[in-house]
């Protein structure tokens, strides 16, 4: 069937753009002026040391060697050793990889099927104060700043309330104790994650809503919704079989559109929230000039918004027709 | 020839359709209660940053950046003297958040104009141009827009150093143009089959002619609108990038007001300083995305009616 | 008594500048298994008839007057519940541009059934599969193609299948508003004998609803012409192709191009359409500005309902 | 303008075994498909100030040659020559110098006109591209070109924007367009099908006029065989991008060879049940 040559296609896709993407950021930082070292590198150390470090990194080769290494070594989950941590690269996004996804890919799921459930419903107003009062509610969820609602959350219900831990993935106790059961461990994380899930959620999904709304309402102008309401059909019929399935495609669509920014929004509640994520890390590297740690966080989090993008494509194909039986 | 024009009969009907259609969609847009909330806010955000200029006249220590109360060395709460009190180093904050709307202003209209100029022209010239050209253009386009902006123009920062507020503007137009080329790149596809364009190509106009004279005024207003989207984005990032410490250390924007108050841990302590910047930042997003959305309704059905006529004679 | 009755009809939209009468005072009634053409130009009023024949009225619609019966029941005071069960078992509809009348997501035999599966809830699946065999069977429709999607369907196959979805619960009365529209002229000619063919065999009533009248004159037992809201010719159609009444039909007419050349019945076509004239008064006939007969009197007073004969009428006060 | 030296039965256009596929392409991945045959390997002539209709149903490719002989679309085979000259060759000034003599009337007066042109604009716009006139020469022609397509008084129409117009209004605007360069050779693609039925037969009227007086030559596409027989002196019946029958109209009409002809004629409405049709004397 013709879906499994789209997905070989979108696959190819994807592999190129990722290569073009790595020699971007390549060139950007061998041919900038000043060289890398001296950019990341704080002053204490000693010209014995650069030395060592540029050997090191192989910055003394032709730059055309360099670059073959750069891609061998991402394909060998070859990415230095962090300057920070003094570790394995590769360890540390091993590390920070489950967690950003656990927290994204939960906030983006629950963001978009309560969007589309409730912008379906609200559709059904419109006109009315119930549509213009969530309409701007969701405006405003959605235009809220994240990281300033993210330390309203944490004062109010984290510090005054006390019903979330303040910060972090994990209790140490829990962890450390060798009598704690998956589901202790398993509640720990949840109890910690719902606090930075909450505020993506908010932001999230005030944008999903509006989109199914005026999608909602595009559909409803359509021929066959009039066939359907001539046929017999209840409003709520109409609203489930005829409209909702239809209107869900352009906000399915948006979803894959907006991944790249719900990153920024994941990165930045990680950092607030401290959560061990490989957005935060990439901040973190940034900051504390930790030159091959970032490039490689970076890399890694382009590789998800592209596979997740791909994953949206996927659903697209599979919920209209007209796309995989061509 | 618009001498011979305005000869014409003098009734009202001889108004451009420019002008009909802008005092129509304004009446549209006025009824609507959601443009119109996003415009009494924007007024007042306005109000603000014109405003940001008065108080350091006042007395030097209402210098956002620089100024400091000689009595205070705490974050001290609102009083008669500073009026949304002070930080932990006794710097006003109400004037630290009225220069704050002046750069909002400042980062979110010029970054959005930039980026729509780019978007515009690249996305008329992919949908007009058509064939390899569109393909570069747009596979480009989609590269950038699956990067999240805010950790690319972060990764950047290291090559730039410490970033200054125009670096910030730049990097935040080149990374948002992408959307508003994919919209006019569409819209100049279906323009391309309008038959005017043909009849254009037919009566002998040149590819300049036909992208500027007829495609051009035929998408200005979907630039438009996509300009109050983009300054909201712009407004966003350039705040996300202070919070985080990234910001132009020489300005004072409202992203790095908060980036103080949680960095000193004053967030739990200091609400007066909490509170105020996180409200702007998401009021003034929300007022151009609220304008923005108005917009979008007026702008749509008018596109839909020029498709035929309508059976349900209006 | 007549299947369907049809009195002093009236409905207005209401925009944003006002209201609108988009029909006015239309009376008309049916005979079982008989066949009525309505016929006008986009925006004379003659989509939304059809669309109060089942209640479909779009929001900003209203219907001011008027009442709408069909054997006996009378459709405007139904409850929910019984609209429902009589939209569709009662009246069917096929809707202008029937491309866009079959859900894109759905299975084209899925949306068939659907149709049965509510108005008659006891029917077993697997008869309601052997009913929409059946179906498609009628419109030529080969039986491997009922569970294709929509796009998989050719134009005239969509507009068959539309057809077999208006018959699948045998209704009174089949309303086809622009069936063939978007077609090929080839394949207009088939549906319309098509929809003729089953019409006869069933003995449903139709309502065709056109622009064009010669697609309205090769179907249709009766003709009714619309002018901006109002009929202004009512008959059957041998008399309104013979003897038309109204100058607007004359126009339509003579203005129509045959393959044997134009329907000169006429001399005194008019040629107004450039000529920016003044609306003539409300109430007044609308057509005056554009009437080659029209004098001072036409401008100021509402024009006279004329019978021609028993079954032809034509809203016009000047005789030829 | 034309010559008249030229005998009234040598073509001023010529068609030679033209075909156009229309082929998906796609960056990177090229599909393997053989295409769509929107025309394939027509050839026909069209005789200087004859009406030449083209007649087909939808997507039976009448409008795809329409757009290949203005040089809107290339042939992917063929050649097709106006007074001789090779279009597809035309470059630069060649072009516009054809532009300048071939036009097109279009199909739908809702979509030909530019919404943020004024009627005068509109009209004037072939002028300013071809740098004819001056202003109030241009003028001049304008008003002459509305006047002569039944929009008079000019001067009251110059001001308005299409949407202030009817369509019957728009299209005789977008005639006056083409006639205002006085072309030699007018492309009219279904002019009226967007049209209720007794304003089309004005602008019929119309067109004959112009005809008669300008001594234009005409390709008409229509998929209505009535309009066909009502308006052009020699017709081709187009099927699945093939000529399946030409010759004059009468002659193909009275007298079909092919069996999709046949089946064309044999689907126009006929009304029978009315006595006596007048017989075509137009």
């Amino acid at each position: 069937m013709n879906l499994k040559k789209l997905l070989l296609r979108r696959i190819i896709e994807i592999f190129v753009v990722f290569y073009i993407i790595m020699t971007i950021l390549f060139l950007l930082f061998h041919l900038a002026p000043g060289d890398p070292v001296s950019m990341m590198v704080d002053l204490t150390l000693t010209p014995e040391d650069v030395a060592l470090l540029v050997a090191q990194l192989g910055l003394d080769q032709p730059l055309w060697l360099q670059y073959l290494y750069y891609i061998k070594n991402f394909f060998t989950g070859n990415f230095g050793t962090s300057f920070h941590y003094g570790r394995p690269v590769i360890e540390i996004i091993g590390q920070r990889l489950p967690p950003t996804l656990l927290l994204f890919t939960t906030a983006t799921v629950l963001a978009a099927v309560a969007g589309i459930w409730w912008g379906k419903l609200i559709a059904w107003y419109k006109g009315k104060p119930v549509d213009t009062g969530v309409t701007i509610f969701a405006l405003v969820c959605n235009t809220l700043f994240l990281p300033w609602i993210a330390l309203l959350f944490i004062w109010f219900f984290a510090f005054r309330i006390g019903w979330f831990p303040l910060s972090g993935m994990m209790t140490p106790e829990i962890w450390v104790n060798p009598a704690a059961g998956f589901l202790a461990k398993a509640g720990d994380v949840l109890h910690h994650m719902l606090l930075p899930l909450m505020t993506l959620f908010v932001v999230n999904t005030g944008a999903y809503l509006l989109i199914m709304r005026s999608s909602m309402l595009e559909t409803l102008r359509e021929d066959y919704i009039l066939t359907a309401r001539a046929k017999g059909l209840t409003e709520r019929q109409v609203r489930n079989r005829h409209a909702a399935p239809n209107a869900s495609l352009p906000v399915v669509t948006s979803v894959g559109l907006s991944l790249a920014f719900s990153v920024n929004g994941g990165a930045l509640t990680e950092t607030v929230f401290s959560w061990p994520g490989i957005g935060r890390e990439l901040i973190f590297a940034v900051s504390n000039a930790d030159y091959p740690l970032a490039m490689a966080s970076f890399l890694f989090i382009a590789l998800v918004v592209l596979v997740a993008n791909l994953i949206v494509d996927i659903l697209y194909a599979y919920l209209d027709p007209r796309i995989s039986y061509e | 020839m618009k001498a011979i024009a305005a000869a014409g009969t003098g009734k009202n009907e001889t108004r451009s359709f420019r002008m009909q259609a802008f005092l129509e969609g304004w009446s549209l847009f006025y009824e609507n209660i959601v443009g119109r909330i996003g415009l009494y806010l924007l007024i007042l955000f306005g109000l603000m940053a014109l405003a940001s200029y008065i108080p350091p006249l006042i007395d030097p220590m209402y210098h956002p950046m620089t100024g400091v109360d000689p009595d205070i060395s705490y974050a001290s709460a609102p009083s008669w003297r500073h009026w949304l009190g002070t930080d932990n180093i006794g710097r006003d904050i109400f004037t630290q958040l009225l220069t704050g709307a002046r750069v909002a202003f400042l980062v979110g209209i010029s970054a959005a104009f930039i980026s729509i100029v780019i978007g515009t022209l690249l996305g008329m010239i992919a949908g007009y141009g058509g064939r390899v050209l569109d393909s570069v253009l747009m596979r480009f386009a989609d590269m950038i827009m699956v990067m999240p902006s805010l950790l690319v123009i972060l990764l950047l920062s290291v090559l730039f150093g410490q970033l200054s507020i125009w670096i910030i503007v730049m990097l935040i137009a080149l990374f948002r143009w992408p959307a508003v080329a994919r919209v006019i790149r569409s819209q100049t596809l279906s323009l391309k089959q309008r038959p005017f364009i043909d009849m254009a190509r037919v009566a002998g106009a040149s590819h300049v002619r036909i992208l500027f004279r007829h495609i051009l005024p035929n998408v200005l207003p979907m630039a438009l609108l996509y300009m109050t989207f983009r300054v909201t984005s712009a407004i966003i990032v350039e705040a996300a990038l202070a919070f985080l410490g990234f910001g132009d250390p020489n300005t004072v924007s409202w992203g790095m007001m908060l980036q103080w108050v949680w960095k000193t841990g004053h967030m739990f302590q200091a609400p007066w300083w909490l509170l105020p910047p996180g409200i702007c930042i998401s009021l003034i997003t929300l007022a151009f995305y609220m304008m923005g959305r108005a917009m979008e309704e007026v702008l749509d059905p008018r596109l839909r009616k020029t498709k035929g006529p309508d059976y349900a004679a209006s | 008594m007549p299947l369907l009755e049809v009195e002093n009809l009236t409905i207005d939209y209401h925009g944003r500048t006002g209201a609108v009468t988009a029909v006015e005072d239309v009376s008309f009634s049916l005979e079982k298994g008989r066949s009525l053409g309505i016929v006008g130009e986009s925006g004379c009023g003659k989509t939304t008839i059809g669309m109060a024949l089942l209640r479909l009225l779009p929001e900003n619609g209203v219907l001011r007057k008027g009442s709408i019966r069909l054997g006996g029941d009378d459709v405007l005071s139904l409850s929910a519940k019984e609209l429902r069960a009589f939209r569709w078992k009662r009246i069917s509809m096929i809707f202008q541009a029937a491309m866009n009348a079959l859900n894109p997501v759905h299975r084209v035999g899925d949306q068939v059934m659907e149709a049965i599966r509510i108005h008659h809830p006891a029917f077993s699946a697997e008869k309601i599969r052997e009913e929409v065999a059946a179906l498609f069977d009628l419109v030529d429709i080969p039986e491997a193609r009922i569970n294709d999607y929509p796009h998989q369907y050719s134009g005239g196959m969509k507009q068959r299948a539309v057809i077999a979805m208006a018959l699948s619960c045998r209704p009174d009365l089949v309303v086809a508003d622009e069936p063939t529209t978007a077609l090929d002229v080839i394949v207009q000619d088939q549906i319309l004998r098509k929809i003729r063919e089953i019409q006869d065999r069933l003995g449903i009533a139709g309502i065709f609803i056109s622009h064009d009248i010669g697609v309205v004159a090769g179907i249709c037992h009766d003709i009714m012409v619309m002018y901006k809201g109002r009929i202004i010719e009512q008959g059957c159609r041998e008399e309104v192709f013979v003897s038309p009444g109204h100058p607007y039909t004359i126009s339509l007419l003579s203005s129509y191009l045959t393959i044997d050349g134009v329907f000169d019945l006429h001399a005194d076509t008019a040629e107004p359409e450039c000529i920016p004239v003044d609306e003539s008064r409300p109430g007044a006939c609308a057509y005056a500005p554009h009437c080659p007969r029209a004098d001072a009197d036409c401008f100021v007073h509402p024009p006279a309902w004329r019978e021609k004969s028993p079954t032809h009428g034509v809203l016009c006060s000047k005789t030829c | 303008m034309m010559s008249d030296t030229t005998a009234p039965d040598s073509a001023i256009l010529e068609v030679q075994n033209v075909s156009r596929i229309y082929r998906s392409r796609r960056f990177l991945f090229a599909r393997d498909d053989k295409g769509i045959t929107a025309v394939d390997n027509v050839s026909l002539h069209v005789r200087l100030g004859e009406v030449f209709g083209l007649v087909g149903g939808s997507g039976s490719g009448k409008t795809t040659l329409g757009r290949l002989i203005l040089r809107l679309e290339h042939p992917d085979g063929g050649d097709i020559r106006f007074e001789g000259m090779s279009v597809s060759s035309l470059r630069g000034r060649g072009l516009k110098a054809f532009r300048r003599r071939m036009q097109m009337i279009p199909q739908d007066p809702y979509q030909s006109l530019n919404p943020y042109f004024s009627i005068y604009d509109t009209v004037a716009e072939p002028l300013v591209i071809h740098g004819i006139g001056d202003d109030a020469a241009r003028h001049e022609l304008v008003r002459k070109a509305l006047e002569s397509c039944g929009l008079s008084p000019a001067q009251d129409y110059y001001p308005r924007y299409p949407h202030q117009l009817s369509g019957g209004q728009r299209q005789r605007a977008a005639i006056a367009r083409v006639m205002v360069l006085d072309p030699d050779f007018v492309i009219a693609d279904e002019p009226t099908s967007m049209l209720d039925a007794s304003i089309s037969f004005s602008i019929f009227r119309l067109l004959s006029k112009i005809r008669k007086k300008q001594r234009v030559t005409f390709l008409f596409i229509t998929h209505d065989l009535a309009a066909a027989r009502f308006f052009c002196d020699r017709i081709a019946v187009v099927r699945q991008g093939r000529i399946v029958e030409t010759g004059p109209t009468v002659a193909v009409i009275e007298n079909p060879q092919h069996e999709y002809t046949k089946s064309l004629i044999a689907a126009q409405p006929r009304f029978s049940f009315v006595k006596n049709p007048a017989e075509g004397e137009v």
